[in-house]
């Protein structure tokens, strides 16, 4: 399985939209339509949201988003880390508290881990309808 | 990638349309915040999805907070989603259960009429 | 690794004490103690009311809470299953979505997994401190 | 396991301590829930977590609602949770900050001293 997408960005509101069209290029590439490619969309939204909008706000300085997409034909992984604060919870979240649920609705398997020196890596994953006949 | 736009159209009546069209995530979200605070300065709104292609959760915040400030000042506030509504934005609205907590109605007319009525929750378990 | 635990209960709040409890049998076994023990002990209970509160909400029928813990010594692995409607976000919650954060924040590894033929599956790793040489 | 009690305690001054011992989760909710309720017929309220064992976000999610309530109705609302207060307790109150979203003090005397003073936010961001 080899890194198709490998992208580092400033954490900011501002690229939210730029990782979105960037995974958007890979899945066109992949010929990955329809529902499956918009539910990819809206969670690699919500992932890099929730790093905008949390791993950082205790930092001077704002930090990065690492966005890194694999695919073996079978299966789409993306992977979204930052190296911020760690995830923990707020009662006092200016969201609605939708973003991991919705991440977790529409990807097959989802899974939040704690990064070594801190921050947080989210991985999502799809099953992508086969095509040919590669194997696992 | 289509960029986000928001419209504010006034209607006769004095109800305010907002019209999003593209793509809205964060980097918009607080300019649409904006808009509706605007918009909340009229009897009643009606946020029009019809041309928008994305919206994501935190779109979703700014939609339910404008409809409870709404409620709470006896504003109108619906929303315009139907068939008609880019595949995307009927997912996650329909996946949210966004509608069945917003007045949500397919047609922009209806959704104007309806504006008129100081807004009541749709539903609230 | 074997399963230390295995659990299978009625999914209702009365019953998230008795799985508390269960877990907490198998945690005072290991020598697992003090916050690690009450992290444990609270992302277990939040993954149980999340299945009490929405996994059967659309049901006929209350369904069933299955529990499975198993350690290497190094690792615990707790895995809370249940047989419902899928992880669906829900604006409408009653609760303040503080659930999935909290596992996430106390644990090392949380996963979320849709289940084959309906349900969800959250899976939770904590490391155990190492008290002798036990190999990977 | 311990099981979950609340007790509802007047005070001499019309207010009423709610104090909660053993572990409580959604099994034991709404009764907490009702407590609270009860306990707002009272110009203001102390909730004493000092001899809770375990509480969850179930439990966090009627405190806070309680306090919202109180709030609104111009009631008193004061948590009491301090370096006596177990630490599992403890643990899963820093861990939400829910410290820095209801008035918090360390003493129930302390407690039912700002208790009698309508409900203000401590930190809205
Ligand atoms: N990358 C992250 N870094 C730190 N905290 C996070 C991160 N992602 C999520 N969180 C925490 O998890 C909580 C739940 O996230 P989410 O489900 O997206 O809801 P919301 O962002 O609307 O609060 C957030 O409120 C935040 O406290
Ligand atoms: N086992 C489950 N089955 C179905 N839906 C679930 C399950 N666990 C969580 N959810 C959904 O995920 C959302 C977020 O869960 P959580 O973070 O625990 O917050 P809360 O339960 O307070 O809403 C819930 O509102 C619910 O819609």
């Amino acid at each position: 399985m080899s890194d198709d997408l490998d992208l580092v960005l400033a954490s900011s509101a501002e690229n939210v939209p730029v990782v979105r069209q960037a995974v958007r290029g890979l899945l066109d590439a992949a010929a990955v339509r329809d529902q499956l490619a918009g539910d990819v969309l809206l969670a690699v939204t919500e992932a890099c949201t929730n790093v905008v909008r949390h791993a950082y706000r205790e930092a001077a300085a704002p930090g990065e988003i690492e966005i890194t997409a694999s695919s073996d034909g079978r299966r789409l992984v993306i992977a979204v880390r930052d190296r911020g604060c760690g995830l923990t919870p707020r009662i006092d979240s200016p969201g609605l508290g939708l973003g991991l649920p919705v991440i977790a609705a529409v990807s097959d398997r989802m899974e939040v881990h704690d990064v070594d020196g801190g921050g947080t890596l989210v991985t999502m994953e799809f099953a992508l309808a086969q095509s040919d006949d590669g194997a696992g | 990638m289509t960029l986000p736009t928001i419209q504010l159209e006034p209607d006769p009546r004095g109800l305010v349309v907002v019209a999003l069209a593209g793509e809205h995530d964060l980097s918009s979200a607080e300019a649409l915040r904006e808009s509706l605070v605007e918009a909340a300065r009229s009897p009643g709104m009606v946020v029009d999805l019809d041309m928008a292609e994305f919206v994501d959760s935190s779109i979703l915040g700014v939609l339910v907070q404008a409809f409870r400030d709404a409620r709470e000042s006896g504003r109108g506030f619906v929303l315009v989603m139907g068939d008609q509504t880019p595949a995307p934005v009927r997912r996650v609205v329909s996946l949210t259960r966004l509608d069945h907590v917003l007045p949500t109605l397919p047609d922009r007319q209806a959704a104007l009429a309806a504006a008129l009525v100081p807004t009541a929750p749709v539903d609230n378990e």
